[in-house]
């Protein structure tokens, strides 16, 4: 595929690699904000790649593992109405909620389909009038756009048995709150290049001034991580804040003005939970009034679902950079992919799930003193087919 | 602060609770399949060979006196089932009846076998149009011929509608063993190159395509191909072989782990040396999905002392089935159980079994 | 987050008066909301996201990392050849 | 008026038109199954062994030089398989498990085979609870141990909610023959005695008092038994018997029409001798339905050579799955292909097979 | 079973076997009414215990038979709606209509249940209080209480989701219309023991007198039969007229007066359409006014299905007596249990089906010259399971 | 038509106002409107259509056909003992 294999070059890759070996002094911390960002560095190996000098943390950028356990409970109540057909993007389906997930509730019963895109939602509930199509819109900016036009479109073409469940969220405030927080660890950002894309990065210039930092927006190949690294080494070691633009060719500073209007159009800005993390304050989008009529939170009133998360999950500290997900005493243990205990096990962006998938099991860049897991092989060999 | 975890001491991933239903993901050919195999099959109705898992099971008929254990009696037989429930039933490069035809097959052919019989076993949904079934049957004709097996015997079962899906078939293979080849899951030894016989992923993005609420277009098509020729070309030439295995559900990912486990060796792979064809990769980017993970139907991973793999990829590359096979790796005394990839651009990344069903990732 | 892959639109047309087209993602094709990319044409490529295009890639800036990486090749020719030369005090 | 039918062209019956979907009765098997299977399955993939119909083929399995089709190299296998999709799971007497072991145990017996291995492939509704899996598990090993037989392979699929029915299971079974017995279903000859080996119709009563709809309360139960034992005896103590079959699906009726077509002969039946328990009768009369079309799990039809007759009804006597062994009829050269049955009151009529599914009458 | 074993004797039926063999002396024709009789007589073969003399003709008796095809196209037609339940007795269906059967409708889709009593659609209807649950109310006087009692439940419970589908018919007038045919050839009739269970046998003093012809209210087990047949040829043979009660154990002559009163509560009489005959007047049930919201006809508005019978079929003749089944030229051909052209030959106790079931197809009393049919077996030897 | 068989009631109570009992088929149970015969209690015989009890068996009428039989069967044994003598003109 043009503009992806260029950028999953060795050569490229090598030549970004001595870039940064060769301007590196002293040690930095940076945050990839993005959970895609977090996805290619650990199935790329990239933090192998860079000096010991340059330390990654993970980001609470994956809109699968920051929402709030009350609204996945909420998910799963409403999903387990007779009439509704509830509608997700794939990977929302395993989040835990405080006792099932969305895949159990489909084994039990219930009406929970995939779809790749929001407008799909609306074909479905085209096609099945007598029930309500409720759509879990999880996402962060980038997703807002989309999942305003379903809403907007609906709303036209009067599709009443459509609604949606919204746990939008936004970049900037989650960044803002970690840069505020006494713990964090955090030198400078990756930016995360599709937000950017569609919100442009005039919101970011204020933070890095604010915090004294410098963001890259940066892009998902592994050359657009490493290029992003090579600039935000480069303007730390330089002593630069302020925001730079690596992931240009789809991110103009001012982003879509087009995909902002729409947004604007249906969503306003509120203060949103983020799992693990809190309430943060403006960090999140809601349906605005002339829109509430396609609120599923108010069409089913599951208003007051009250949960509690595990008291062992770290994710909180893992997402805002302050742990990395090995350090978690679950890690790998009670909490795994098939059964995550946080929902930063669930996402393959999530960290620890990354961290666990691509085999940070061992904090070791060689996998050859792995053998302490082989005593008693979990895994059993399956007649596969 | 919490305490940082005790390495030493970090264990296997034990199932935080389990599951009391049957999910999705316990027929992914993945962690939560092998899950239930050893908790409810293996644990209950555990023996030798059942416990073994290889593709087929291996089975000494001698006469009935002496007893039937002695291996030595009798010819060897190897024997395999597997239902099928793929959905569409026709689909680019395939239906149901071939998958269900070549898929026992590759069973017995990946363990040494030539595959001889099969039987087949129809679980009909009322309402079921004759004529389609007319059209997987006569399929399945075809399939047995280009196979060179046949099929002896049947079954038929009606459903009532809504409590089956058009049709299921289970089709079980007897094959016979013409030697005593060491094939076994077990066999990989450090050292041991890997090949795959061809581009991987073909089946399950061809399947996906299709998948409502996911589908797209594309020229892709099944790769279901019965394997027994190919396979006895290389037994021919090469009988050393250690292992042989159709990477089906699951996917690639999932036999290495399987192998790596089995053989409790590790296994190491080189990204940019596995195939995989422009619209596999591209439709596995387009959902978030690892080619890695995905069903394959008519593709073999081999594992083969180093020695013997140039004189083996040369057999195989002349094969119609083999033409695009590819040493994607080595075996290592290093991590063993593990399966460790190269990357494209120079890192490493451990390779997982894949935990339930791969979801296309949105976000 | 945020999957977004690029993909070259092959055909526009208007569906429930919205903008759209059809993607040609290296041999797979999706139709694709293109409302939010009004200047995307036949034969561009966006980058696109839940069906959604965010963007028109912009051609000329996705080879500046690449013209980045022979600048460095340049200078690392250069370097090298200050190396043989043997020369101190360069920075 | 219109003319009387001209009876010498009468001809057999001729569908007026062939259904196009699957109904429930094609699987019921009688006519409607027998039509099936000619019209889809024997006309696209017929061969000797599949067109047999026996309850098992029987493979003769040599090494692979000289070729596969000489009867003599090699040990003779019987090979079968079955789906099975009953419901309710668990029923008075017997399971789905014990049932899908016993009922392929019982076609390899059957044929005078010696059931030796299983395989079971498992078609699970996502959502079935995993402890009611556990439990048809473990019923099936217990039934494994029971009849002697070892489970060596297996698969599982999972289907989408509501596009399954809980767990569907096909077993499919090899056996060895132990010598060359003359067993098969073209075997009855004129004279010969009709045994069946106890009562009739409990099986399927058992089920039909769970039915929505129609339940009612009883104490029968499935008569679910593994065979072999009981065929062995008979087969050590009678090696001339000319057909055994297991009456199942489409009861003794249509066993007995199958084999009175397949053996060009008649067959008469005494009414009278018939075992039917008393609550299998009642159950019978209650909703119109007649035993003779019943299903059975654990009961043999024997045909025997008239002198051998009550040798082998001794040996049957002596064995508990034998205990109830009565001569219903014999074999006649008259009315070949039909089967007649001598009534209570001394009157005759014609056993037909069955049409579709038995319905209950209520009016 | 009491009340059933010993009716089912040898030696009893041999006696009467004997006893009629010694009254009769000349050619006489009785016609049993009842489709139940006519199953125990083939079942048992008892028309070939009977001198030749004795003559068995098969009346319109069974309610599967002679439901007209109409409506079994309407049936059809609501079984195939979207949120109906249409129950049925399991007879009814495999009884084509002018395309489809009952059958095939649940093949395609529909939601077709078996049910052993009127009673047991009111519990369904419970269950699913959103879908509409059809009763096919058929039968003769024997089945309309418990009919009229489903629908007076309904009434009284108030449970409004429930329709029946009425085709209600009754015996008098069909045995008037069969004696008033100048083709009849009936001399004797055995009377309907259960229907007159019901209605007693009050109503049949007039016709036994207007006809001239001997009426013998007879049971279902052979002993009856035989019994009923012996009661009858006597007073054939003594030139008697009049009703006799062989059925005395379940019939009084007033029949029951409760199931009396719950049917005219229900129903009203009306003229009726019989298949294969045509319409008879007064020949019916239908809902009284009070009653019409549960009836289906209206509640769907199938009111003008417009149907064609096969031509081949005599069915009318044969519920006539007039002929039997296998001089029809589709018996056995074109016309079988498992492809019925007509009514006749879907109900086992249908006459055509009874003649075929049991052995008919060669008016033969000796299966031993049936070797035309073993040419080409048609059976084919099934692995049964 | 109307299929009816006897059983035996061995349970009888009120269901939704209307009479209703459990009758014993010979060893199967099944429930029954008993709301047309009154006059069915335990221990007496009914006769049963589609889940209805039609009559109570009139138990000393159901002998009556085994009287016949029984009264043919001295008849015969009278002619009989008639043919024996050898006597004509007998009805
Ligand atoms: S490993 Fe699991 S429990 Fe620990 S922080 Fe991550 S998600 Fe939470
Ligand atoms: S045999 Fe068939 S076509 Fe002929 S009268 Fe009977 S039902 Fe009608
Ligand atoms: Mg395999
Ligand atoms: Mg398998
Ligand atoms: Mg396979
Ligand atoms: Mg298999
Ligand atoms: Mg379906
Ligand atoms: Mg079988
Ligand atoms: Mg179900
Ligand atoms: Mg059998
Ligand atoms: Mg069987
Ligand atoms: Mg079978």
């Amino acid at each position: 595929m043009k503009f992806q294999a260029e950028y999953r070059d060795l050569v490229a890759a090598k030549k970004l690699q001595r870039a940064i070996g060769e301007i590196v002094t002293q040690p930095w911390t940076i945050m990839e904000v993005c959970g895609g960002q977090t996805h290619t560095i650990v199935r790329y190996g990239i933090d192998e790649l860079l000096p010991d000098e340059v330390e990654l943390v993970h980001g609470p950028g994956c809109p699968v593992c920051v929402t709030p356990l009350e609204l996945i409970d909420k998910a799963i109540e409403i999903a387990s109405c007779d009439d509704v057909i509830f509608c997700s993007f794939g990977d929302m389906l395993r989040v835990p909620g405080s006792r099932h997930d969305l895949f159990e509730i489909k084994a039990s019963g219930g009406d929970v389909r995939i779809v790749y895109s929001p407008l799909d939602c609306l074909k479905v509930a085209e096609q099945n009038p007598d029930r309500t199509v409720v759509f879990f819109a999880v996402g962060f900016e980038t997703t807002a756009p989309a999942n305003a036009m379903a809403v907007w479109q609906a709303k036209k073409r009067r599709i009443d048995n459509f609604a949606v469940l919204v746990s939008h969220v936004l970049v900037p405030p989650a960044m803002e709150s970690i840069l505020s927080s006494p713990n964090h660890r955090v030198q400078g950002f990756l930016g995360a290049g599709h937000v950017c894309s569609v919100m442009g990065y005039e919101d970011y210039e204020p933070l890095a001034t604010r915090y004294q930092v410098p963001i890259v927006v940066t892009g998902f190949e592994p050359v657009d991580l490493l290029e992003g690294i090579y600039r935000c080494v480069r303007m730390l070691e330089q002593g630069k804040i302020g925001v730079d633009n690596q992931y240009a060719r789809a991110v103009k500073r001012e982003g879509s003005r087009v995909a902002q209007g729409l947004i604007k159009e249906v969503f306003e800005v509120t203060d949103r939970k983020w799992r693990g993390i809190g309430t943060i304050p403006h960090s999140g989008f809601r349906l605005r009034s002339e829109y509430e009529r396609f609120d599923a939170e108010q069409r089913f009133a599951v208003g007051d679902v009250q949960v509690r998360e595990s008291s062992k999950c770290i994710s909180g500290m893992v997402l805002q950079g302050i742990h990395k997900p090995h350090e978690c005493p679950a890690f790998g243990k009670e909490c795994t992919p098939e059964h995550p205990l946080g929902a930063t096990m669930v996402s393959s962006e999530g960290a620890c799930a990354a961290y666990y998938n691509y085999g940070r099991l061992l904090e070791s860049h060689q996998p050859s003193c792995s053998s302490t897991l082989a005593g008693k092989p979990a895994i059993v060999p399956l007649p596969t087919d | 602060m919490p305490p940082i975890a005790d390495f030493d001491q970090m264990s296997c991933p034990t199932p935080r609770r389990q599951h009391e239903r049957v999910l999705l993901g316990h027929g992914s050919g993945g962690k939560l399949s092998a899950d239930l195999i050893q908790r409810v099959f293996l644990k209950e109705l555990g023996n030798d060979v059942l416990s073994s898992l290889e593709d087929s099971a291996t089975l000494a008929l001698g006469s009935l006196e002496p007893a039937v254990d002695d291996a030595r009696s009798g010819p060897r037989i190897a024997f395999t089932t597997d239902s099928f429930v793929v959905k569409p039933l026709f689909f680019p490069g395939g239906d149901i009846g071939k998958l269900a035809v070549f898929g026992t097959v590759n069973d017995l052919a990946v363990v040494g076998a030539t595959p001889l019989y099969l039987s087949a076993a129809f679980i009909l949904e009322e309402g079921f149009e004759i004529e389609l079934l007319r059209r997987i049957v006569i399929s399945m004709r075809h399939a047995c011929d280009q196979a060179g097996v046949t099929l002896v015997t049947g079954d038929t079962k009606v459903v009532d509608r809504g409590k089956g899906d058009e049709v299921f078939i289970t089709t079980t293979g007897i094959g016979l063993h013409a030697a005593n080849h060491a094939l076994s899951i077990r066999n990989a030894r450090p050292g041991d190159q890997i090949i795959v016989s061809g581009t991987i992923g073909d089946h399950g993005m061809t399947i996906m395509s299709t998948r409502e609420g996911i589908e797209f277009e594309t020229a892709l098509q099944s790769d279901t191909a019965p394997l027994n020729d190919l396979t006895r070309a290389m037994l021919d030439a090469c009988p050393s072989i250690r292992v042989m295995r159709d990477p089906t559900r699951g996917g690639v990912s999932s036999t290495l782990n399987e192998l790596a486990t089995a053989s409790n060796v590790g296994i190491l792979l080189d990204e940019a040396s596995i195939p995989v064809r422009p619209e596999v990769h591209s439709a596995c980017e387009m959902l978030g999905l690892d080619p890695m993970y995905v069903a394959n139907e008519g593709k073999l991973i081999v594992v083969v002392a180093e020695q013997d793999c140039q004189s083996l990829m040369k057999v195989m590359k002349q094969h119609p089935l083999g033409r695009d096979a590819a040493v994607i790796g080595n075996v290592t005394a290093d991590h063993a159980g593990m399966v460790v990839m190269r990357t494209l651009v120079g890192g490493q990344r451990v390779v997982t079994m894949l935990a339930g069903e791969q979801l296309p990732r949105i976000c | 987050m945020c999957l977004g892959i690029p993909g070259r639109v092959v055909e526009t047309f208007i569906e429930h008066d919205v903008m759209m087209g059809k993607v040609d993602f290296g041999g797979v094709f999706k139709q694709v909301c293109l409302n939010l990319t009004p200047d995307a044409e036949v034969g561009k490529y966006v980058i696109v996201h839940v069906g959604f295009a965010l963007q028109v890639i912009d051609e000329s800036e996705a080879e500046k990392v690449f013209e980045f990486l022979q600048h460095m090749d340049d200078l690392q020719e250069l370097r090298a050849g200050e190396e043989d030369a043997n020369v101190e005090g360069a920075p």
